[in-house]
This record gives C-alpha cells, sequence and structure tokens, in this order.
C-alpha cells in the first residue's frame, strides 16, 4: 500500500530525514516509534508531499507519487490525522467533516458511523470548530480524516489528549479497520496500547531508521522496550 | 511568512546589519559633497527630503514591524509635525526646538487618545480605525480656512535655531536632518532591543502569552504607538521647513500607504529597512517621473519585481546577496 | 544657433486629474511650435509633473529654477500648488505665469511683480454667473461645490454678483460620485436655478445623474462643471446646460478658430480654456521676448512688456491690472453638439466687458 | 494545611450548554491537586477561570485570602498564579531562550527600560536557561521556537510557566505530546517539585497522575462527581465507568 | 419633509447596495480567502471601461454588458495565475504592497489606453427615464434596477459561502489550504475559480454603475476605501454583515449629509451649524466606523477575535 525508500528532507538548511525505508502492506498496522524531534512528523509530511521530499521515493499503491500534489497523494487513498488537531476553526463541526469528505455513500465512512463512535462530535455537531475542547477537536481529526475514506490512515499522535476510555475505543475501532483490510500508519506516545494491535514497528532516530520489526521482536529487545513502552 | 522572522534572527545578523547601516549613513553624509562635485547642488534637496521619509518610515516601522500594529493613518502624524511649524511660527515662534516640542505634544496627544480606541481592535480592523482617524484629521485640516484650508499655507522662512537662520541653507538643512535621522535610528535600535521593546515584540507574536505571564500589552502598546507617533510628527516638521509649505495633503491616507510601502519594501522588522525603503522609493519617483509621465507604471513593477522574488524585502535581498541568505519552511 | 530661452513647465500630468494638465502641456507645446520658439529664440522646454502633491510641486519647482536655471515657469492648474510653488519660483528669479490658477491672495495682498496669471481670478467665473442668474431675475437658487478652498471661493464669488435668496448651499465631499441625495433636495426645494462648481469626474457624474433625476427644467448654470474636459463624457446629458467662461471654442476670431483646428488635428481634442490659457501664456511671453530684443538678462524690460501684454490673445482684447492679472470680457456658454456630432461649449452672449477682479485695490504695485 | 486557592460555586455556560456547574473546591498549599475527567467536560474552561482568561458567571475565586474573582490574567500572574496551555502557545518568532527569559523578566523588575538591551541582562538568561535545564530543553536554547518539534514545543510551554516563579501552577495537559523519556523527565521535575510547589495538574495520563497527584478530583458536564486519594479514586466504580474504562469496555461503541 | 425623508432613506439605502455592489466581489477575495486585495478597486475601474468600450463598439448596452463580463473574469484568470496564486501565503502587507503595485500599473495603463478624461457609457433605454415616487418627486429607474441587483447579488454570495460545499472548502482553505490539500482537495484551482469569480463581480459592479457614474482613472481609489469600510463594519468573513454595513453606511452618509446641519442648528448658530456641518460631512463614514468598532472590535457581524 505504501512504501518509502530512502527518504530525505530538511527544513531550510538544516537536514531532518537522512534515510528513512518502511513498508505499509494493505491491512497491517505499523508504528513509527522514536523520542520528540526525531523526525516522525517529517517523514509524514513528507509522505504527504507537504514537505517535498530532497530525496528517495514515496509509492503509494505501486504509484510513485514522490514530489506529487498533497491532494494527489490523499486522493490516491491517504487520509492523515495530523499532528496537532489543525481542525478548521472556523467551520462547524459537521462543516469539519463533511467539507473534505469523499466517497461518504460507496465508503465504509459516512456522517453517522462517525457520530457513531464519537457521540460527543453530534452534541456539538453546529459548534465552531475553535470552540472545541482539546479532545474534541483530536476527535474531529480523526472524524475528518476517516470521511475522505481512505485505504490508509496515517494518525499522527491521534490520541494525545483523550480520555483513557475514548483511546480503548480508538483502539478498538483500529483493530476493526485493519481487520476490514484497512492499512494504518500510526504515530503515537504511548505504545503500550497499540504494541497489541501492531504487526510491525520502526524506530527512527535522528532521522534514520536504527530498527524494525515485529512486535514479538521488539517485546524482546529490552533495551528497545524500555526506551518507548511504557512498561 | 511571520514578521518575526527577521527579528529573531536578528542577534546572529546584528553584525552583518551594523555594516550595512554604516555604509548607508556613510554614504549619505557626502551625498552633499558628491551632488556639488558633480555640479547638480540642488539634489541635496531632493535628498534632504528623502532622509525625512526616512525618519517616517523609521518610526512607522517602529509600530508595525515590532509592535505589529499595522497603521493606515501614520501620514497624520506628520501633518501634525507640519501645522505645528505653521500655526508657531505664525504666533512669532520660529525656534526649531520648540517646533518640535509642539509637534511632539500634539501627535503624541492624539497618538494617545485615538491609540486607547483604536488598540480595544486587532489586525484588519485596527488597520481601518487608524484610517479613519487620521483621515478625520486631514478633513479637519481641509476645512481649517485659517490656515488656507486645502490650500495650505506657505511658510515665510525655514525654523531658526536658538534665533540664527542656519537652516537657510540647503547644507545646513541637509545635515540637520540627517542628524535627526541618525538620532532615531540609534534610539530605535536601543528600543527594540530593550526589555520594552520584548514586550512590545512579544505581544505581537501572542497577546494571551504575555498576559499569561503577567504582562499587560495595553500600555506597551500605546505607550510604543504614542512614540512612533512623536518620530512622525518630527519628520512632519522638517518636512514642512523642506518645502516650506505646509498642507493637509502631507496627511492623506495616500502618504500613509506610500509610507507603509517603503517600509514593507525595505524589509519590516529591520529599522534600516525602511531607510532603505524611502531612498530607493523616492529616487525611483524622481528618477522615474523625469522619463515619462507614465512612470508610476514603472514604480508599480518594481514593487511587484520585489515582493515576488525578495520576499523578506530590500533587507532580505541584501542577506541572500551577502549570503546570509535563511528562507523560512513554512508549514 | 541663436540663444536659447529655457521655461519650465509644471503640471499635474500623472494619477486621476491628469486631463487638464496635459491641455496646458499640449497647448503651450502649440503655440512653441507654431511661433518656432519664443520671441525669435530657440526654446529649451522642461516639463515636470507636480503629480497634485504640494510637496513634490514645491521641490520640483525649486529644481527648475536653480538647477534647469529657467527663465520662465508656467503652470499649475491647482490653486494649491501654486501656493506651494510661488515663493521658490518668485524668490528663485524666475518669472511665474500660471496659466489657469488665480487665487485671490496673489491678486491682492500678496501680489508680485514677477507673477503674471493668463487666466483669470478664481471668483471671476463665478461672479459671471452669478451676475447671469441675477440678471435673470431667478428669485431662488442652490449652490453646490466640493468643499475645499476653490469651492467654498465659488460659492463666494456667485454670491458677490446675486442678490436673490439662496435656498442652501450643498457642500461635498471631493471626488463625491453620487448626487441623489443633492438632486433630491433640489427637486424638494424646487428653486428657480441650480449653480455648481464640480470639477472633473465630479462634474459629469452630477450633470448626467442631473439628466438622470429629471430636473433639466430648471436651469442648471455651472463654472468648470460642462467644458471640453468632460463633456466626451457628458455628452447630450449637458445639452442646453450654462457656464460661465472668458472663452469658447466657437470664439469669433481667427486665431481662435486657427487654434482650435490645429489642436483638434495634433491631439484629437477639442481645446477647452485650460489649452487656450496655456497657449496665451505662450504668446505673451514670446512677445515679452520680443520687445527686448531677446535679452533674457535685462529682467525689468521682460517685466515691462509682460505688463504691456502685447499680443493677440484668443480671446480678444485682454489686458493685464496692476496685479498682473488679466482684464477681459467674460462670457456665458452653453453646450452645443457640432455637426460632426462632438459637444462643446459655445458662446451665448457676453457678461462682462473688460472685466477686472475685486482684489486689485489690495495690491501694492502700481 | 490551609487552602492557597479556594472556589465557591463557580459557574459558566457557554449558550445552552453548562461548561462550569456550581464547582466548590479547595486546593492545600503545597499539594498536588489532579483534575481528571472526560473531554468537553470542561477541565479547561475551569482552568481558564482561575488563571483569569474567562470569567466567571457566578460564584468566587479566593487566592491566598484575597478574592480575585474580577481580577484580569496578568493580574493573577503577578501574584503567582501561572498557567500552561493544553493547545501549545509559544512566541514562535523568539528563540526558545527568549521566550523563558520573557516570562522572568516579567517577574523581576519593571518592563518600562528603553535603552539596556534586555538580551545581555545576565540574571535573565541564567534564570531562564535553568528553567530550560529542568524540562530538559537545555540544549535547543538558541533554537527559534518554531523550528521546535510539537514535543518541544510542550517543554517548552512548561518551562515558561516555571520560570515565573509561581506560587500556584496550572498545568493542562503538561504530558500531552511528550514522549516516553521527556514524559520521564517531567516526572521526575514534578516530582522533585512536589511539597513546595502547589499544582492544579489536568492530565489524561493515567500513570502520571496516580504517582503524582496527593489528591484527585473527577470533573463530569462540569460537576464534581468525587474527589478523594489517587487510590479511592482509582477504586469509585463511578469514576471507572464515567472515565477510566477498563478492558471489558473496549470497543463496546459502534464503529 | 416627511416624504423628503423617505426619498433620502431610499436614496441611502441605494448608495448602499452600490456600495455593495463593489463590496462584494472583495467580501469574497479578502472576507472569505482572507487575501488583502488593494487592486480591487483598479479591477473595477478596468470593468467600467471595458464596459464603456464594448457598449460603444456594440452600441448596444446588453451586449456590451454581456461581453464585458467574460473580458472582466478573463482578466482576473490571468491575474490569478500569473500573480496572486504566489501571494496566497504570504503577509497580508506583502499582498498589500504587491498589490499595490499593480493598482499603479493598472491606472498607468488605463490611462494610456483610453486617455486621462473621463468616459461614459448610455443609460439603456429600457432602464432609462423616472418614475414618480412620494408624490411629485421622481425617481430614475435605474437606480431601482441597482437595488434589485445589489440584494440578487447578496443572496447569491450567501448562499455560495454559507449553503455550498465549495464555501465551506474556500473557509476552510482560507484558515489552513495545505490541511485541506492534504485532505485531497486542489485548493489552488477552487481558489483560482474562485478569485476569478471576485474579479468579476468588480468588474460587473464597474459595469453596472457606468451609466450613473463617470468612467475615469481614480475612479476605483474613493470606491476602494468604502469598500473595506463597508467589510469591516460588517465583520469581515460575514456576508451578511457587509450588507448590512453597505445599506448602514450608505443610509448614515446620506441622511447626515442632507438632514446634518438641519439638526446642528439646534445646538449651534445657523453660521457654526454650517461651517461644522461642512468638516463633519466627509467624516460621517469614517466616524461611523470608528463608532461601531469602538463598540464592537470586530465589526458587526465578526467573530470575535
Ligand atoms: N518548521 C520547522 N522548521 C525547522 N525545523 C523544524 C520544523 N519542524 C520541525 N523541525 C525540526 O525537525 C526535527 C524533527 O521534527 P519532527 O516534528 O519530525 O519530530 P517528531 O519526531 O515529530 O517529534 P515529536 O514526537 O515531538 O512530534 C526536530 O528537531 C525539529 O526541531
Ligand atoms: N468558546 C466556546 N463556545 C462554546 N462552547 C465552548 C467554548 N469553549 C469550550 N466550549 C465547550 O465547552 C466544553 C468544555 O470544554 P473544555 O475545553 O473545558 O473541555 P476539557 O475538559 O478541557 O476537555 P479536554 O479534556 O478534551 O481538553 C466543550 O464541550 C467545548 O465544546
Ligand atoms: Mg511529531
Ligand atoms: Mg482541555
Amino acid at each position: 500500500m505504501l512504501i518509502v525508500e530512502k527518504l530525505q528532507n530538511a527544513y531550510g538548511t538544516s537536514r531532518v530525514l537522512f534515510d528513512i525505508s518502511f513498508e505499509v502492506q494493505t491491512g497491517e498496522v505499523v508504528t513509527l516509534l522514536g523520542r520528540n524531534g526525531m523526525g516522525k512528523t517529517t517523514t509524514v509530511k513528507s509522505i504527504f508531499g507537504l514537505l517535498p521530499p530532497r530525496g528517495g521515493r514515496v509509492i503509494v499503491a505501486g504509484r510513485d507519487m514522490t514530489g506529487a500534489a498533497p491532494h494527489h497523494i490523499a486522493a490516491a487513498g491517504l487520509g492523515l490525522v495530523p499532528e496537532g488537531r489543525q481542525i478548521f476553526p472556523n467551520l462547524t463541526v459537521e462543516e469539519n467533516l463533511v467539507a473534505t469528505s469523499r466517497g461518504v455513500r460507496t465508503g465504509r465512512w459516512s456522517l453517522d458511523r462517525v457520530y457513531g463512535l464519537f457521540p460527543r462530535l453530534q452534541e456539538r455537531r453546529n459548534n465552531m470548530g475553535n470552540q472545541l475542547s482539546g479532545g474534541e477537536q483530536q476527535m474531529l481529526a480523526i472524524g475528518r480524516a476517516l470521511m475522505t475514506n481512505p485505504r490508509l490512515v496515517v494518525l499522527d499522535e491521534a490520541t494525545e489528549g483523550l480520555a483513557p476510555l475514548i483511546r480503548e475505543e480508538i483502539w478498538a475501532c483500529l483493530a476493526r479497520l485493519e481487520a476490514e483490510g484497512e492499512a494504518i500508519l500510526v504515530i503515537d506516545k504511548n505504545v503500550d496500547a497499540l504494541a497489541r494491535l501492531a504487526d510491525r514497528h520502526v524506530v527512527i532516530e535522528k532521522g534514520e531508521v536504527k530498527w524494525t520489526g515485529r512486535t514479538v521482536e521488539l517485546l524482546a529487545k529490552p533495551e528497545i522496550r524500555e526506551r518507548y513502552l511504557q512498561v | 511568512m511571520s514578521v518575526a522572522a527577521t527579528l529573531s534572527m536578528s542577534r546572529g545578523r546584528l553584525a552583518s546589519r551594523t555594516g550595512a547601516a554604516w555604509m548607508i549613513f556613510a554614504l549619505l553624509a557626502v551625498t552633499p559633497a558628491v551632488v556639488t562635485l558633480a555640479g547638480d547642488p540642488y539634489l541635496t534637496l531632493t535628498f534632504s527630503r528623502i532622509l525625512i521619509f526616512a525618519i517616517a518610515a523609521i518610526s512607522l516601522d517602529l509600530v508595525m514591524g515590532y509592535g505589529g500594529l499595522v497603521t493606515l493613518g501614520h501620514a497624520a502624524n506628520i501633518g501634525f509635525g507640519a501645522y505645528a511649524v505653521a500655526v508657531l511660527s505664525r504666533h512669532g515662534i520660529t525656534d526649531l526646538g520648540l517646533q518640535m516640542l509642539g509637534a511632539i505634544v500634539l501627535a503624541g496627544g492624539f497618538a494617545a487618545v485615538t491609540g486607547a480606541i483604536a488598540l480595544r481592535t486587532r489586525a484588519v480592523y485596527f488597520i481601518m480605525i487608524t484610517l479613519a482617524f487620521g483621515q478625520m484629521a486631514y478633513f479637519f485640516f481641509v476645512s481649517l480656512s485659517a490656515y488656507g484650508g486645502d490650500d495650505g499655507v506657505a511658510l515665510s522662512g525655514r525654523s531658526t535655531i536658538f534665533g540664527s537662520a542656519l537652516l537657510e541653507s540647503d547644507v545646513v538643512f541637509y545635515y540637520v536632518a540627517l542628524a535627526l535621522l541618525g538620532l532615531v535610528y540609534l534610539f530605535s535600535l536601543r528600543l527594540v532591543s530593550s526589555r520594552f521593546g520584548r514586550v512590545l515584540t512579544g505581544t505581537r507574536e501572542d497577546r494571551l502569552r504575555m498576559q499569561a505571564i503577567g504582562f499587560r500589552p495595553f500600555g506597551y502598546q500605546l505607550l510604543g504607538f504614542a512614540i512612533a507617533s512623536c518620530i512622525a510628527a518630527i519628520a512632519g516638521v522638517l518636512l514642512a521647513n523642506q518645502t516650506e509649505f505646509v498642507s493637509p495633503a502631507y496627511m492623506s491616507w495616500h502618504r500613509s500607504g506610500e509610507l507603509l510601502v517603503m517600509v514593507v519594501l525595505g524589509g519590516m522588522g529591520t529599522l534600516l529597512g525602511g531607510v532603505a525603503g524611502a531612498i530607493v522609493v523616492l529616487l525611483l519617483e524622481e528618477g522615474l517621473s523625469t522619463f515619462s509621465s507614465h512612470w508610476l507604471l514603472g514604480l508599480g513593477v518594481v514593487l511587484l519585481a520585489v515582493v515576488l522574488f525578495s520576499p523578506s524585502g530590500l533587507a532580505g535581498l541584501a542577506q541572500r546577496l551577502v549570503g546570509r541568505g535563511e528562507r523560512e519552511g513554512r508549514p | 544657433a541663436a540663444e536659447e530661452v529655457k521655461v519650465g513647465l509644471i503640471f499635474t500630468l500623472s494619477g486621476p486629474a491628469a486631463a487638464l494638465g496635459e491641455q496646458g502641456r499640449n497647448g503651450f507645446q502649440l503655440a512653441v511650435d507654431e511661433l518656432g520658439g519664443l520671441g525669435g529664440l530657440d526654446v529649451a522646454l522642461t516639463v515636470v509633473d507636480d503629480e497634485q502633491k504640494p510637496d513634490i510641486a514645491a521641490g520640483r519647482a525649486r529644481e527648475l529654477v536653480e538647477r534647469e536655471g529657467v527663465d520662465f515657469v508656467v503652470g499649475p492648474i491647482f490653486s494649491n500648488i501654486l501656493q506651494a510653488i510661488f515663493r521658490p519660483v518668485t524668490e528663485g528669479g524666475a518669472f511665474l505665469v500660471s496659466p489657469n490658477a488665480g487665487t485671490s491672495n496673489y491678486a491682492g495682498s500678496e501680489c508680485h511683480p514677477d507673477f503674471f496669471v493668463t487666466s483669470y481670478q478664481n471668483d471671476q467665473v463665478h461672479e459671471v454667473m452669478g451676475a447671469y442668474a441675477e440678471r435673470e431675475g431667478y428669485k431662488s437658487v442652490i449652490l453646490m461645490a466640493p468643499n475645499y478652498q476653490a469651492g467654498r471661493d465659488a460659492l463666494a464669488g456667485f454670491k458677490n454678483s446675486y442678490r436673490g435668496t439662496v435656498m442652501n448651499e450643498l457642500f461635498t465631499p471631493m471626488g463625491h460620485f453620487d448626487f441623489s441625495a443633492e438632486l433630491a433636495q433640489v427637486a424638494a426645494l424646487r428653486p428657480e436655478a441650480v449653480f455648481a462648481f464640480m470639477p472633473g469626474g465630479m462634474g459629469v457624474n452630477l450633470v448626467r445623474q442631473y439628466e438622470q433625476a429629471g430636473l433639466k427644467e430648471i436651469p442648471f448654470l455651472s463654472a468648470f462643471t460642462v467644458d471640453e474636459s468632460t463633456l466626451d463624457a457628458q455628452k447630450s446629458s449637458a445639452k442646453g446646460m450654462l457656464a460661465g467662461a472668458n472663452w469658447a471654442p466657437d470664439m469669433d476670431n481667427d486665431a481662435s478658430r486657427q487654434f482650435v483646428r490645429a489642436y483638434e488635428e495634433r491631439f484629437g481634442a477639442i481645446p477647452g480654456t485650460y489649452a487656450m490659457q496655456a497657449y496665451d501664456a505662450a504668446l505673451l511671453i514670446d512677445s515679452a521676448i520680443r520687445s527686448v530684443g531677446g535679452d533674457l538678462s535685462d529682467r525689468d524690460g521682460l517685466r515691462e512688456a509682460l505688463r504691456k501684454a502685447d499680443f493677440e490673445s484668443l480671446r480678444g482684447s485682454f489686458s493685464f491690472g496692476e496685479n498682473h492679472y488679466p482684464i477681459q470680457d467674460f462670457y456665458l456658454t452653453g453646450v452645443v453638439q457640432r455637426e460632426d456630432g462632438r459637444f462643446h461649449t459655445s458662446i451665448v452672449e457676453r457678461i462682462f466687458d473688460d472685466y477686472q477682479d475685486r482684489y486689485v485695490g489690495e495690491c501694492s504695485m502700481q | 494545611m490551609s487552602a492557597l486557592l479556594s472556589i465557591h460555586g463557580l459557574r459558566k455556560s457557554f449558550g445552552a450548554l453548562q461548561v462550569t456547574d456550581g464547582i466548590d473546591l479547595d486546593i492545600e498549599m503545597g499539594e498536588v491537586h489532579a483534575i481528571i475527567g472526560p473531554n468537553g467536560a470542561g477541565k479547561t474552561t475551569f482552568v481558564s477561570q482561575l488563571s483569569g482568561q474567562l470569567m466567571p458567571d457566578a460564584g468566587k475565586v479566593i487566592f491566598d485570602g484575597r478574592d480575585i474573582t474580577r481580577l484580569d490574567m496578568a493580574g493573577r500572574a503577578r501574584l503567582g498564579i501561572s498557567r500552561s496551555f493544553q493547545i501549545t502557545r509559544v512566541l514562535e518568532g523568539f528563540s526558545v531562550l527568549e521566550n523563558v527569559a520573557l516570562a522572568v523578566q516579567a517577574r523581576s523588575g519593571s518592563s518600562l527600560r528603553f535603552f539596556a538591551d534586555a538580551a545581555c541582562e545576565r540574571e535573565l538568561n541564567a534564570v531562564a536557561l535553568e528553567c530550560l535545564v529542568r524540562v530538559g530543553l537545555d540544549h535547543r536554547a538558541q533554537e527559534r521556537a518554531s523550528h521546535l518539534s510539537h514535543g518541544e514545543h510542550r517543554q517548552l510551554e512548561f518551562a515558561i510557566a516555571l520560570a515565573s516563579q509561581p506560587r500556584l501552577l496550572l498545568l493542562d495537559e503538561p504530558f500531552a505530546g511528550s514522549g516516553r523519556e521527556e514524559a520521564d523527565i517531567l516526572l521526575s521535575l514534578m516530582r522533585r517539585l512536589k511539597g513546595q510547589q502547589t499544582i492544579l495538574l489536568i492530565e489524561h495520563d493515567m500513570q502520571a497522575v496516580f504517582s503524582l497527584a496527593d489528591r484527585v478530583s473527577v470533573l463530569v458536564y462540569g460537576a464534581l462527581i468525587a474527589t478523594g486519594r489517587p487510590d479511592e479514586i482509582r477504586a469509585d466504580p463511578q469514576v471507572r465507568s464515567a472515565y477510566l474504562g477498563a478492558e471489558e469496555t473496549g470497543g463496546a461503541v459502534g464503529c | 419633509m416627511t416624504s423628503l425623508f423617505f426619498l433620502q432613506l431610499l436614496n441611502g439605502i441605494q448608495l448602499g447596495v452600490l456600495l455593495f455592489l463593489v463590496a462584494a466581489g472583495l467580501t469574497l477575495i479578502f472576507g472569505i480567502m482572507d487575501f488583502i486585495n488593494i487592486a480591487h478597486g483598479a479591477l473595477y475601474m478596468v470593468g467600467a471601461y471595458l464596459a464603456a468600450t464594448l457598449v460603444a463598439v456594440t452600441g448596444n448596452f446588453w451586449i456590451g454588458l454581456m461581453l464585458a463580463m467574460p473580458a472582466a473574469l478573463l482578466f482576473g484568470l490571468v491575474l490569478e495565475v500569473t500573480l496572486f496564486s504566489r501571494l496566497y501565503h504570504r503577509s497580508h502587507l506583502d499582498q498589500v504592497l504587491a498589490t499595490f503595485g499593480l493598482v499603479m500599473i493598472v491606472n498607468e495603463s488605463v490611462r494610456l489606453i483610453w486617455g486621462a478624461s473621463p468616459l461614459s457609457v448610455p443609460m439603456p433605454d429600457a432602464l432609462s427615464g423616472s418614475v414618480p415616487l412620494f408624490g411629485m418627486i421622481q425617481y430614475p429607474v435605474y437606480r431601482i434596477a441597482i437595488i434589485l441587483v445589489g440584494f440578487a447579488i447578496a443572496i447569491g454570495l450567501a448562499t455560495l459561502i454559507n449553503r455550498t460545499r465549495a464555501g465551506m472548502l474556500l473557509r476552510a482553505g482560507a484558515s489552513n489550504s495545505a490541511m485541506v490539500s492534504a485532505l485531497g482537495f486542489n485548493i489552488k484551482r477552487l481558489f483560482t475559480v474562485v478569485f476569478a469569480l471576485g474579479a468579476m463581480l468588480a468588474g460587473f459592479a464597474g459595469a453596472i454603475v457606468a451609466p450613473v457614474l463617470s468612467v475615469h482613472p481614480g475612479m476605483g481609489e474613493s470606491m476602494l476605501i468604502l469598500a473595506f469600510v463597508v467589510i469591516v463594519i460588517g465583520g469581515i468573513g460575514s456576508i451578511r454583515g457587509a450588507f448590512l454595513a453597505a445599506l448602514l453606511v450608505g443610509v448614515v452618509d446620506t441622511l447626515g449629509r442632507s438632514f446634518g446641519p438641519v439638526l446642528l442648528q439646534w445646538v449651534l448658530t445657523p453660521s457654526a451649524a454650517s461651517t461644522t456641518g461642512r468638516m463633519l460631512a466627509p467624516m460621517l463614514v469614517y466616524l461611523l466606523m470608528a463608532l461601531v468598532l469602538t463598540v464592537r472590535p470586530t465589526g458587526l457581524f465578526g467573530r470575535k477575535a
């Protein structure tokens, strides 16, 4: 579904990504692990063409999308839950969901299903985006991405500021999606929960892939487990 | 791109900036000699006009580039300065110092009152409300028949310094203007890096954050607004002397717009940018207008070009020429 | 080559109000070319744009005098510019000839030996209309003008020679474009006549909206509101509207006819008074240089010759008063359509003979 | 123990929505008091009323025996109430150090100094750097704030709150967005603060809450449904169902 | 007197609608897309000149108008693609500077092409003449037509922005265009289209008022400021606000100028009243704006900052 090869990138003069390579198969969950400022979000930006790669390739569903415009890449089936929510403040909750939605009739996600996942949003449907609480904004960002009915969802810190209960639900929901054959790329600070459902993990350090492997291998490696999983 | 971009980097840039400053001021200092040698002493007058607008531009950069308060009423202060000269000299007070004092009182007072109201608003609303106040001042002087209404008044001569008519000499006048420009520049330079300056720029960046750490933005902004207005008024005093004529035309919103263009063109939040902007715009005006009555077309093209090809104005351009080019990654 | 005379023209040549400045420049240029110089001398002509900004104008005027060292400065169009350039030019030792702006202060107390006006004192044209309204026996009028110095002077001028009742004075902002409010008042008060001073685009708006409001039956008297600079836009809506002037393109003398023909050929437009007065300014200077035999150093001689105004003015009889403002006839003009479809103002009748301004008394020059 | 901050019958509503529904609470001197509750329960709004960003519709806020209900944000900050924002707010155009130094400046001496170069004021920078060290961001001190990553932003946010030497620290989800290691740094930092520094902590990271808090209050739909020691709260079934959740509840809801 | 009052009220509304016509395009580009376009007045002027020429050429008002629209649209498209599309991400001030330059270029080009003296567009016969209103007073038919057109455009715009998906995307794009494209929408193209639309609206305004107003260089400037005033009073981003503000400005200005002096005479001597009246008249609009912003810092319907 998604193949990233030797990705390189920089902000202005300061290089951030040196060599990032990994892939996500349809129907599997992959996590990007790494400490603050190691380049996870930058990787995501590069994949989506928000920060055109300075090197390497990004292949989505078999098509080389390196350097393509963001809307082309997204249209190829990628859905983004960006870091820091970035919901549209001047649109109502419902407009946030509807404005960029795609294939709601045919696809598996519709307004009702999103409201089903986040009843809270339905209560606040007519509020402006910037009137939402932090967590509500987070829910909205997730719902907004799902409303584009992507084949690969990228969640960058998607559960930040969510109550444990909601987190549980989201993980459960992701599990469901995976089962339905959706591919998922997750960046999250408390990975212990998703360690259970994730298939493979990619550890990024200083803009390079330090380690990748399956969950079992990860749990078998104490130093990495120590570092990235809460025990 | 954020206004602050230039600012935060200033530390690293300071060296290159002071260098540029020395260069510009050195050039300005020798200008009269040069033009006289070039057999064109008249140009001294043209350049003194440039100095005057440079002062005004710096003051605008203070509120706009550092205070984040974009105003379209700044020219009003130039008008206040000019009318201070006209009114006072009609009542026999021709001393430059006193006239400047008057100008400062007038402009400062106006700024304090209007600013207090305008600061309730933000961003574009602030632009427009300052425009409104500027226009009111403008129309007030237009209907002030005692001083010729919009016909303006001719002065009987330039101001005196301690009773002597030194300023009548264009060269002396030029150097007085230059000295004032230097003072204003240094003053502003200190101001923006001072504690006060930091609070001002901090407020521009994020008001709520500033309040959260215990600052009340209003006072600082109002003070900054008033200071800048007073400086602009000084420029007005000089303008009146340079043209020996005073008219409301000095304070119409077009003039404010031109000042704004100078600052943005030169590069906001750099102080020196204002100076550069004034020099470039006015020289272009002088130069182009001799070629054709459609010179505005040329000026327009230049403005466009600068915006498109040099994002942070002439300052940015200079940066890149010096090789210190630093571009902002926008999210 | 013979010695040459340096002349500087200063007009508003850029921005919205450029139309009038262009007329002035063209008129002067035409004269110089026809005369093949001025007073037998070649002419070094420097044209500068005052941008309608007093400070710019003052600078450029000094530039002309101090840098180019011109002997004569001709201009400007607008009164406030005149105020700004007066001292720089006169103190710079050049003669200032104004082909349009003629403010009261320089006609009276501040009159100056080196300052000459080939147009009129600003109030006069309005006094013409006042006198006409008086003579026609209009009992009530409504006056309209933009709220700036010239506008206020205009209404004052009108009232100088009108004794009837002024029902209302409507002052509009500069650049006013929608007159429905003012016209509604006219419609409501039903004066016997309306007098308006609305130069440039404002005039076009007013005249057309006046017709559209169906007020045409109320006589419309004006100054600088329907003239050759605006008629192309006003067209038939201005037909029959009356104005005061010191000249019109159909002036009945050969010089004038020839001038209009030449101007139209070269610039493709019917000249207005702005062009005519600039043309006369050239003739004036020409005559003066001639009389001193081209010796520009003889400034007193030049001044004397200028005072004599010994030239064929396009408007016929022309002489200077002690304040160097013209003594001339003033006419009532009306808008007519030429057979080729173009509109222009046409002389209806003479209102004043050898008319002089009211300020000359305050002038100390004798 | 005496109450540093006591809140009486605090009410706030946005239109029809009652966001703060009659809260009474005492924050004891020197305690770490955590507030947990579902998203949208009104935690941030509550804190905003304590920090003065929002004015309550009704009720009283007493700080150190003084009624500050009508006092504005800056005023309260000067009294020593300092907050961190849930949705990060730092001066993006400033360097990391400048951000903190400005907070120090606010609490030390007049800011109506027009000539001395603030960047050269040793004590300002020293204190500021000290704060950065404490949150483990000193290595980025000279970096432009807008160049920081998300987690680094969160750390800076915390540093600024510390820099204004508050007597009451209002922390809105300080752990959000910081990874394991950064979390540990903050955790140990707050352990060290514990006792001397009064802290009101809003957090969804239960590990942090239960290991730090002396007392925990649970806010649901604008009202406090429970206040007590961590273990009591953890045990409270009402709280479990309303907020904490447990494996068996996982994914019960429609998706 | 009362009939005069109502007439002036109508005139005020008429002026207001006229202002809204000009401001409509600006609300779209500035209010919704958050792009400060100083050149809006220039576009308005170009529209008027295009109409003037095309009407003169075709000799028929309607055909001329019909041709002027696509012409203005094209002009807008060209500008967007060549210039404005590179400025969306720039600061407001960069936009001001660039469009300020554009204004100079357009103004001078217009003078080069059409000359400096005013032109005009003949009134279409169908709408010329006037109808009796309030007893003996006549009211021009064309003015009534303008009012109707204005209302139509107001409603059209409001629905486009608030009811349609395009409107949502537009607002979303204005606040965070990167995010919109990351969600799979070509915001660039949408902006291009909408900008061209805005330009066309400006041009349309110019064309529609040409029969009442003179067509001359700089006709845009006075209008530009008024348009900004209107939008700011109404509250940036709100069509309804812009419309009501336009009416408010129109009415206050008209009534103020026609009855202000009369009212002043209650408190002042006639001469003093007339002088103050004269001084205040041109300030009215600005006084109004200052007043509104003092009471409501984000305009009548503006979102709280
Ligand atoms: N806009 C920017 N300009 C310059 N540098 C940036 C920018 N954004 C991020 N960086 C730098 O790039 C590096 C990687 O940032 P990135 O956001 O990818 O980290 P991250 O892994 O997502 O961290 P976190 O877990 O805190 O979100 C960091 O060192 C950061 O300082
Ligand atoms: N300005 C506002 N106008 C209308 N409703 C608002 C406004 N601000 C907040 N709300 C609503 O008030 C409720 C409480 O918001 P608050 O931010 O306090 O929640 P919270 O407890 O902090 O949630 P979270 O844990 O997700 O941050 C939310 O439902 C939010 O939608
Ligand atoms: Mg990140
Ligand atoms: Mg919250």
